[in-house]
Protein backbone atom coordinates (compact mmCIF):
# COMPACT_ATOMS: atom_id res chain seq x y z
CA UNK A 1 0.00 0.00 0.00
CA UNK A 2 1.25 3.41 -0.89
CA UNK A 3 0.41 6.35 0.93
CA UNK A 4 1.42 10.44 0.52
CA UNK A 5 0.18 12.33 3.56
CA UNK A 6 1.05 15.56 5.73
CA UNK A 7 0.46 13.94 8.53
CA UNK A 8 2.97 12.76 11.42
CA UNK A 9 4.30 9.11 10.48
CA UNK A 10 4.43 6.51 13.48
CA UNK A 11 6.83 4.11 12.04
CA UNK A 12 5.72 1.95 15.27
CA UNK A 13 2.28 1.71 14.56
CA UNK A 14 3.26 0.74 10.95
CA UNK A 15 5.37 -2.11 11.39
CA UNK A 16 3.17 -3.57 13.73
CA UNK A 17 0.31 -3.40 11.53
CA UNK A 18 1.89 -4.52 8.59
CA UNK A 19 3.33 -7.39 10.34
CA UNK A 20 0.16 -8.43 12.09
CA UNK A 21 -1.35 -11.81 10.69
CA UNK A 22 1.39 -13.23 8.58
CA UNK A 23 1.93 -16.90 9.47
CA UNK A 24 3.54 -17.73 5.78
CA UNK A 25 5.82 -14.40 6.33
CA UNK A 26 9.43 -14.66 7.90
CA UNK A 27 10.82 -11.89 6.90
CA UNK A 28 9.71 -8.01 7.45
CA UNK A 29 12.68 -5.36 6.62
CA UNK A 30 11.90 -1.66 7.52
CA UNK A 31 13.49 1.43 6.49
CA UNK A 32 12.65 4.82 8.50
CA UNK A 33 14.14 8.05 7.41
CA UNK A 34 14.36 10.67 9.95
CA UNK A 35 15.19 14.32 9.00
CA UNK A 36 18.35 15.26 10.67
CA UNK A 37 19.29 18.25 12.18
CA UNK A 38 22.50 18.66 9.76
CA UNK A 39 24.69 19.58 12.77
CA UNK A 40 22.55 22.76 13.42
CA UNK A 41 22.52 23.43 9.73
CA UNK A 42 18.72 21.59 9.25
CA UNK A 43 15.23 22.75 11.27
CA UNK A 44 12.94 21.52 9.38
CA UNK A 45 12.35 19.92 5.30
CA UNK A 46 9.64 20.21 3.16
CA UNK A 47 8.27 17.69 1.17
CA UNK A 48 6.21 18.27 -2.38
CA UNK A 49 5.26 15.55 -4.69
CA UNK A 50 3.46 15.72 -8.13
CA UNK A 51 -0.21 14.10 -6.61
CA UNK A 52 -1.30 11.95 -8.47
CA UNK A 53 1.68 10.65 -10.88
CA UNK A 54 3.43 9.93 -7.66
CA UNK A 55 1.03 7.62 -5.94
CA UNK A 56 0.73 6.05 -9.82
CA UNK A 57 4.67 6.08 -10.44
CA UNK A 58 5.53 4.65 -6.88
CA UNK A 59 2.70 1.48 -7.06
CA UNK A 60 4.56 0.33 -10.73
CA UNK A 61 7.99 1.08 -8.03
CA UNK A 62 6.34 -1.00 -5.74
CA UNK A 63 4.71 -3.90 -8.01
CA UNK A 64 8.06 -4.34 -9.90
CA UNK A 65 10.04 -4.59 -6.53
CA UNK A 66 7.32 -7.25 -5.45
CA UNK A 67 7.42 -9.52 -8.46
CA UNK A 68 11.87 -9.18 -8.49
CA UNK A 69 12.96 -9.63 -4.89
CA UNK A 70 9.12 -12.07 -4.81
CA UNK A 71 8.20 -10.09 -2.02
CA UNK A 72 4.80 -10.98 0.01
CA UNK A 73 3.42 -7.38 0.58
CA UNK A 74 5.04 -3.89 0.38
CA UNK A 75 4.21 -0.46 2.26
CA UNK A 76 5.20 3.12 1.63
CA UNK A 77 4.25 5.84 3.77
CA UNK A 78 5.63 8.88 2.25
CA UNK A 79 5.41 12.12 4.16
CA UNK A 80 4.33 15.76 2.55
CA UNK A 81 4.75 19.17 4.22
CA UNK A 82 6.78 20.81 6.17
CA UNK A 83 8.87 17.98 8.56
CA UNK A 84 11.08 18.25 11.77
CA UNK A 85 14.23 17.30 12.76
CA UNK A 86 13.95 13.76 14.12
CA UNK A 87 10.52 12.80 12.74
CA UNK A 88 9.55 10.28 9.66
CA UNK A 89 10.05 11.37 6.67
CA UNK A 90 9.34 8.42 4.55
CA UNK A 91 8.85 4.41 6.31
CA UNK A 92 9.04 1.33 3.78
CA UNK A 93 8.09 -2.32 5.12
CA UNK A 94 8.66 -5.31 3.04
CA UNK A 95 7.57 -8.97 3.54
CA UNK A 96 8.88 -11.93 2.20
CA UNK A 97 9.56 -15.64 3.14
CA UNK A 98 13.08 -15.19 3.49
CA UNK A 99 15.10 -11.96 5.15
CA UNK A 100 17.69 -10.89 2.21
CA UNK A 101 14.72 -10.56 -0.45
CA UNK A 102 13.06 -8.49 2.39
CA UNK A 103 16.39 -6.63 2.93
CA UNK A 104 17.17 -5.99 -1.00
CA UNK A 105 13.74 -4.56 -1.65
CA UNK A 106 13.98 -2.05 1.37
CA UNK A 107 17.31 -0.90 -0.33
CA UNK A 108 15.66 -0.91 -3.56
CA UNK A 109 12.75 1.02 -3.39
CA UNK A 110 14.92 3.78 -0.81
CA UNK A 111 16.77 4.02 -3.86
CA UNK A 112 14.34 5.02 -6.39
CA UNK A 113 12.34 6.97 -3.84
CA UNK A 114 15.64 9.04 -3.26
CA UNK A 115 16.18 9.95 -7.05
CA UNK A 116 13.59 8.55 -9.43
CA UNK A 117 10.04 9.55 -7.49
CA UNK A 118 9.01 12.53 -7.83
CA UNK A 119 9.44 14.43 -4.64
CA UNK A 120 10.98 17.62 -4.29
CA UNK A 121 12.68 18.87 -0.91
CA UNK A 122 13.54 22.05 0.04
CA UNK A 123 15.83 22.57 3.72
CA UNK A 124 14.72 25.22 6.04
CA UNK A 125 17.75 26.23 8.30
CA UNK A 126 18.87 29.37 10.31
CA UNK A 127 20.51 30.12 7.03
CA UNK A 128 17.43 30.23 4.67
CA UNK A 129 15.69 27.45 2.24
CA UNK A 130 18.18 25.60 -0.32
CA UNK A 131 16.52 23.05 -2.51
CA UNK A 132 18.09 19.59 -2.20
CA UNK A 133 19.14 17.39 -5.28
CA UNK A 134 19.64 13.84 -5.34
CA UNK A 135 23.60 13.62 -4.68
CA UNK A 136 26.02 11.45 -6.63
CA UNK A 137 25.87 8.71 -5.08
CA UNK A 138 21.91 8.19 -4.79
CA UNK A 139 22.28 8.56 -8.90
CA UNK A 140 24.58 5.35 -8.44
CA UNK A 141 22.34 3.37 -6.05
CA UNK A 142 19.44 4.01 -7.84
CA UNK A 143 21.46 3.06 -10.97
CA UNK A 144 22.74 -0.58 -9.34
CA UNK A 145 19.38 -2.10 -9.97
CA UNK A 146 19.56 -0.93 -13.63
CA UNK A 147 22.70 -3.37 -13.94
CA UNK A 148 21.56 -6.12 -12.13
CA UNK A 149 18.59 -6.59 -14.78
CA UNK A 150 20.27 -6.13 -17.79
CA UNK B 1 -6.85 24.84 -22.19
CA UNK B 2 -4.71 22.57 -20.19
CA UNK B 3 -2.21 22.98 -17.19
CA UNK B 4 0.85 23.39 -16.73
CA UNK B 5 2.78 22.40 -13.44
CA UNK B 6 6.07 23.55 -12.46
CA UNK B 7 7.52 21.65 -8.98
CA UNK B 8 10.67 22.44 -6.32
CA UNK B 9 13.15 25.17 -7.48
CA UNK B 10 11.60 25.53 -10.96
CA UNK B 11 7.71 26.91 -9.47
CA UNK B 12 10.23 29.02 -7.38
CA UNK B 13 12.50 30.66 -10.04
CA UNK B 14 9.17 31.47 -11.93
CA UNK B 15 6.69 32.40 -8.56
CA UNK B 16 3.79 30.27 -10.12
CA UNK B 17 3.11 26.68 -9.91
CA UNK B 18 0.06 26.28 -11.88
CA UNK B 19 -1.58 27.83 -15.32
CA UNK B 20 -3.72 27.45 -17.57
CA UNK B 21 -3.18 27.61 -20.83
CA UNK B 22 -3.78 27.22 -24.55
CA UNK B 23 -1.22 25.17 -25.32
CA UNK B 24 0.87 25.06 -28.00
CA UNK B 25 1.60 22.30 -31.08
CA UNK B 26 5.08 20.63 -29.30
CA UNK B 27 6.55 20.72 -26.05
CA UNK B 28 9.87 22.48 -27.43
CA UNK B 29 7.24 25.13 -28.47
CA UNK B 30 5.63 25.40 -25.12
CA UNK B 31 9.59 25.94 -23.68
CA UNK B 32 10.15 28.54 -25.85
CA UNK B 33 7.13 30.45 -25.37
CA UNK B 34 7.48 29.90 -21.34
CA UNK B 35 11.39 31.25 -22.23
CA UNK B 36 10.18 34.24 -23.76
CA UNK B 37 7.81 35.46 -21.22
CA UNK B 38 10.23 34.86 -18.49
CA UNK B 39 13.87 34.18 -19.38
CA UNK B 40 14.87 33.17 -15.79
CA UNK B 41 12.35 30.23 -15.97
CA UNK B 42 13.64 29.65 -19.53
CA UNK B 43 17.08 29.06 -18.29
CA UNK B 44 15.71 26.79 -15.48
CA UNK B 45 13.90 24.62 -17.33
CA UNK B 46 16.78 23.84 -20.03
CA UNK B 47 19.18 23.34 -16.50
CA UNK B 48 20.09 19.35 -15.95
CA UNK B 49 18.23 17.28 -15.17
CA UNK B 50 14.74 18.89 -15.83
CA UNK B 51 12.58 16.66 -17.26
CA UNK B 52 8.75 16.74 -18.60
CA UNK B 53 5.76 14.69 -17.85
CA UNK B 54 2.86 14.71 -20.25
CA UNK B 55 0.26 13.81 -19.21
CA UNK B 56 1.78 12.18 -16.24
CA UNK B 57 4.41 10.01 -18.90
CA UNK B 58 7.62 11.34 -18.85
CA UNK B 59 8.43 12.44 -22.04
CA UNK B 60 12.17 13.01 -23.45
CA UNK B 61 12.97 15.20 -26.79
CA UNK B 62 9.66 16.41 -28.07
CA UNK B 63 6.29 15.59 -27.92
CA UNK B 64 3.11 16.81 -29.62
CA UNK B 65 0.87 18.64 -26.86
CA UNK B 66 -2.53 17.90 -29.18
CA UNK B 67 -5.51 17.25 -26.74
CA UNK B 68 -2.86 17.03 -24.11
CA UNK B 69 -4.46 18.47 -20.50
CA UNK B 70 -1.67 18.50 -18.61
CA UNK B 71 2.45 19.22 -18.63
CA UNK B 72 4.49 19.20 -15.85
CA UNK B 73 8.17 20.22 -15.66
CA UNK B 74 10.02 17.99 -12.98
CA UNK B 75 13.51 19.27 -11.39
CA UNK B 76 15.83 16.41 -10.14
CA UNK B 77 13.37 14.20 -8.04
CA UNK B 78 14.54 13.85 -4.22
CA UNK B 79 12.67 12.39 -2.12
CA UNK B 80 13.15 9.97 1.26
CA UNK C 1 21.82 -2.74 23.33
CA UNK C 2 21.35 -6.69 23.33
CA UNK C 3 17.97 -8.51 25.34
CA UNK C 4 17.53 -12.05 25.05
CA UNK C 5 13.88 -12.76 26.73
CA UNK C 6 10.93 -14.82 27.09
CA UNK C 7 8.52 -11.90 26.82
CA UNK C 8 7.02 -11.29 23.72
CA UNK C 9 8.60 -8.99 21.08
CA UNK C 10 6.43 -5.68 20.15
CA UNK C 11 8.60 -4.48 17.48
CA UNK C 12 6.58 -1.20 16.35
CA UNK C 13 7.26 -0.22 20.60
CA UNK C 14 10.76 -1.61 19.90
CA UNK C 15 11.24 0.60 16.66
CA UNK C 16 9.60 3.91 17.78
CA UNK C 17 11.80 3.79 21.21
CA UNK C 18 14.87 3.20 18.91
CA UNK C 19 13.82 5.87 16.56
CA UNK C 20 12.67 8.73 19.04
CA UNK C 21 15.30 11.67 20.23
CA UNK C 22 17.85 11.47 17.21
CA UNK C 23 18.53 14.70 15.36
CA UNK C 24 21.86 13.14 13.89
CA UNK C 25 20.31 9.47 12.58
CA UNK C 26 19.18 9.61 9.24
CA UNK C 27 18.03 6.24 8.59
CA UNK C 28 17.20 3.71 11.14
CA UNK C 29 16.48 0.21 8.98
CA UNK C 30 15.18 -2.76 11.21
CA UNK C 31 14.48 -6.35 10.95
CA UNK C 32 12.06 -8.81 12.08
CA UNK C 33 11.74 -12.06 12.08
CA UNK C 34 8.27 -14.15 12.39
CA UNK C 35 7.76 -17.71 12.96
CA UNK C 36 6.12 -19.32 9.47
CA UNK C 37 3.93 -21.85 9.90
CA UNK C 38 5.83 -23.43 6.81
CA UNK C 39 2.70 -24.39 4.93
CA UNK C 40 1.09 -26.19 8.17
CA UNK C 41 4.08 -27.90 8.77
CA UNK C 42 4.93 -25.88 12.15
CA UNK C 43 3.29 -24.50 14.89
CA UNK C 44 5.98 -23.11 17.07
CA UNK C 45 9.42 -22.41 17.30
CA UNK C 46 11.28 -23.19 20.64
CA UNK C 47 14.38 -21.27 21.11
CA UNK C 48 17.59 -22.35 23.65
CA UNK C 49 20.54 -19.82 24.03
CA UNK C 50 23.65 -20.58 25.98
CA UNK C 51 22.96 -17.77 28.68
CA UNK C 52 26.17 -15.48 29.43
CA UNK C 53 28.54 -16.61 26.57
CA UNK C 54 24.96 -15.52 24.48
CA UNK C 55 24.99 -11.87 25.32
CA UNK C 56 28.51 -11.44 24.87
CA UNK C 57 29.56 -13.18 22.02
CA UNK C 58 26.25 -10.72 20.62
CA UNK C 59 27.75 -7.91 22.24
CA UNK C 60 31.18 -8.19 20.38
CA UNK C 61 29.21 -9.19 17.25
CA UNK C 62 27.30 -6.05 17.45
CA UNK C 63 29.65 -3.50 18.53
CA UNK C 64 31.59 -5.14 15.42
CA UNK C 65 28.91 -4.21 13.45
CA UNK C 66 28.97 -0.89 14.93
CA UNK C 67 32.48 -0.27 13.85
CA UNK C 68 32.91 -1.65 10.21
CA UNK C 69 29.26 0.43 8.82
CA UNK C 70 29.46 3.44 11.27
CA UNK C 71 26.71 3.05 13.35
CA UNK C 72 25.58 5.01 15.46
CA UNK C 73 23.41 2.84 17.56
CA UNK C 74 22.25 -1.31 17.41
CA UNK C 75 19.35 -2.86 19.32
CA UNK C 76 18.92 -6.38 18.90
CA UNK C 77 15.96 -8.40 20.59
CA UNK C 78 16.08 -12.32 20.88
CA UNK C 79 13.41 -14.51 21.90
CA UNK C 80 13.76 -17.42 24.19
CA UNK C 81 11.54 -20.59 24.68
CA UNK C 82 8.24 -20.93 22.47
CA UNK C 83 7.40 -18.44 20.17
CA UNK C 84 4.01 -19.37 18.23
CA UNK C 85 3.55 -18.38 14.32
CA UNK C 86 3.29 -15.16 13.37
CA UNK C 87 5.14 -14.03 16.95
CA UNK C 88 8.40 -12.64 16.34
CA UNK C 89 11.40 -14.38 17.25
CA UNK C 90 14.18 -11.86 16.44
CA UNK C 91 14.21 -7.78 16.02
CA UNK C 92 17.56 -5.95 15.10
CA UNK C 93 17.54 -2.06 14.81
CA UNK C 94 20.75 -0.01 13.37
CA UNK C 95 20.74 3.60 13.38
CA UNK C 96 23.23 5.56 10.85
CA UNK C 97 23.72 9.06 9.17
CA UNK C 98 23.06 6.95 5.72
CA UNK C 99 20.90 4.33 4.53
CA UNK C 100 23.24 1.72 2.55
CA UNK C 101 24.80 1.37 6.45
CA UNK C 102 21.91 0.80 8.34
CA UNK C 103 20.54 -1.58 6.05
CA UNK C 104 23.61 -3.72 5.29
CA UNK C 105 24.33 -3.46 8.87
CA UNK C 106 20.98 -5.65 9.89
CA UNK C 107 22.01 -7.59 7.02
CA UNK C 108 25.04 -8.63 8.34
CA UNK C 109 23.69 -9.11 12.15
CA UNK C 110 20.84 -10.61 10.86
CA UNK C 111 23.21 -13.52 8.97
CA UNK C 112 25.24 -13.87 12.14
CA UNK C 113 22.18 -14.44 14.08
CA UNK C 114 21.59 -17.16 11.44
CA UNK C 115 24.41 -19.54 12.12
CA UNK C 116 26.93 -18.06 14.36
CA UNK C 117 25.12 -17.06 17.84
CA UNK C 118 24.52 -19.61 20.38
CA UNK C 119 21.02 -20.31 19.58
CA UNK C 120 19.58 -23.57 18.86
CA UNK C 121 15.87 -24.18 17.69
CA UNK C 122 13.56 -26.22 17.46
CA UNK C 123 10.23 -26.30 15.14
CA UNK C 124 7.13 -28.02 17.09
CA UNK C 125 4.37 -28.68 14.04
CA UNK C 126 2.01 -31.46 13.95
CA UNK C 127 4.32 -34.28 13.16
CA UNK C 128 6.30 -33.92 15.92
CA UNK C 129 9.45 -31.72 16.86
CA UNK C 130 13.22 -31.44 15.06
CA UNK C 131 16.27 -29.61 15.55
CA UNK C 132 17.20 -27.16 12.71
CA UNK C 133 20.44 -26.12 11.33
CA UNK C 134 21.74 -23.57 9.50
CA UNK C 135 21.45 -23.87 6.04
CA UNK C 136 24.00 -24.27 3.21
CA UNK C 137 22.61 -20.35 2.46
CA UNK C 138 22.72 -19.39 5.80
CA UNK C 139 26.25 -20.89 6.28
CA UNK C 140 26.94 -18.62 2.49
CA UNK C 141 25.67 -15.72 3.67
CA UNK C 142 27.65 -15.15 7.17
CA UNK C 143 30.77 -15.89 5.00
CA UNK C 144 30.06 -13.24 2.78
CA UNK C 145 31.41 -10.96 5.69
CA UNK C 146 34.44 -12.42 5.75
CA UNK C 147 35.35 -12.32 2.50
CA UNK C 148 34.83 -8.59 2.13
CA UNK C 149 37.48 -7.72 5.45
CA UNK C 150 40.13 -9.34 3.46
CA UNK D 1 34.09 -29.53 40.52
CA UNK D 2 32.95 -28.05 36.87
CA UNK D 3 29.85 -27.59 34.64
CA UNK D 4 29.97 -29.54 31.49
CA UNK D 5 27.16 -28.18 29.35
CA UNK D 6 24.95 -29.72 26.42
CA UNK D 7 22.76 -27.58 24.09
CA UNK D 8 19.77 -28.12 21.23
CA UNK D 9 20.49 -32.01 20.49
CA UNK D 10 23.22 -32.77 22.48
CA UNK D 11 20.75 -32.64 25.16
CA UNK D 12 18.55 -34.21 23.89
CA UNK D 13 20.23 -37.39 23.00
CA UNK D 14 22.13 -37.16 26.15
CA UNK D 15 18.70 -36.61 28.16
CA UNK D 16 20.69 -33.90 30.24
CA UNK D 17 21.90 -30.45 30.13
CA UNK D 18 24.08 -29.86 32.52
CA UNK D 19 26.04 -32.08 34.59
CA UNK D 20 28.74 -31.71 38.05
CA UNK D 21 31.57 -33.14 36.97
CA UNK D 22 35.81 -33.23 37.68
CA UNK D 23 37.18 -32.61 35.10
CA UNK D 24 39.61 -34.80 33.30
CA UNK D 25 43.08 -33.19 32.13
CA UNK D 26 42.04 -32.28 28.36
CA UNK D 27 39.22 -31.67 26.56
CA UNK D 28 39.83 -35.15 24.45
CA UNK D 29 39.71 -37.40 27.11
CA UNK D 30 36.13 -35.22 28.71
CA UNK D 31 35.15 -36.12 25.37
CA UNK D 32 36.06 -39.48 25.68
CA UNK D 33 35.11 -40.49 28.98
CA UNK D 34 30.95 -38.82 28.36
CA UNK D 35 31.69 -41.23 24.83
CA UNK D 36 32.62 -44.07 26.97
CA UNK D 37 29.55 -43.34 29.36
CA UNK D 38 26.96 -42.79 26.31
CA UNK D 39 27.97 -44.00 23.06
CA UNK D 40 24.97 -41.95 21.32
CA UNK D 41 26.30 -38.78 23.06
CA UNK D 42 29.76 -40.12 21.81
CA UNK D 43 28.96 -40.09 18.46
CA UNK D 44 26.85 -37.12 18.28
CA UNK D 45 29.92 -34.91 20.01
CA UNK D 46 31.75 -35.85 17.12
CA UNK D 47 29.41 -34.99 14.70
CA UNK D 48 29.76 -32.55 11.81
CA UNK D 49 29.86 -28.55 13.05
CA UNK D 50 29.94 -29.39 16.28
CA UNK D 51 31.88 -26.97 19.01
CA UNK D 52 33.05 -26.93 22.27
CA UNK D 53 33.62 -23.69 24.69
CA UNK D 54 35.69 -23.35 27.34
CA UNK D 55 35.06 -20.98 29.91
CA UNK D 56 32.89 -19.61 27.30
CA UNK D 57 35.60 -18.99 24.75
CA UNK D 58 34.74 -21.40 21.25
CA UNK D 59 38.07 -24.24 21.04
CA UNK D 60 39.38 -25.70 17.95
CA UNK D 61 41.30 -28.94 19.04
CA UNK D 62 42.30 -30.45 21.87
CA UNK D 63 42.27 -27.88 25.34
CA UNK D 64 43.98 -28.31 28.62
CA UNK D 65 41.24 -28.01 31.54
CA UNK D 66 43.08 -27.46 34.37
CA UNK D 67 41.37 -24.67 36.34
CA UNK D 68 38.49 -24.15 34.11
CA UNK D 69 35.19 -24.01 35.21
CA UNK D 70 32.80 -24.68 32.30
CA UNK D 71 32.77 -26.59 29.36
CA UNK D 72 29.69 -26.45 26.97
CA UNK D 73 29.35 -28.31 23.60
CA UNK D 74 27.37 -26.63 20.87
CA UNK D 75 25.84 -28.24 17.65
CA UNK D 76 25.28 -26.04 14.88
CA UNK D 77 24.20 -23.21 15.96
CA UNK D 78 21.19 -20.99 14.52
CA UNK D 79 19.22 -18.00 15.98
CA UNK D 80 16.54 -15.55 14.41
Amino acid sequence: MITLSSDAIDPGALLNGFCAGRAATGAVASFTGLVRDEGGEARALELEAYAGFAETAISKAADAAAARFDLQDVLIVHRLGRVEVGEAVVFVACAAAHRRAALEACDHLMDYLKSRAPFWKKSHGPGGARWIEPTDTDLADARRWDQETT
Amino acid sequence: MAKVLLFGRLADVAGWRERELVLPPSLTSLRDRLAGEDPALGAALSGPGVQAAVDQVLTRGDAALAGVSEVAFLPPMSGG
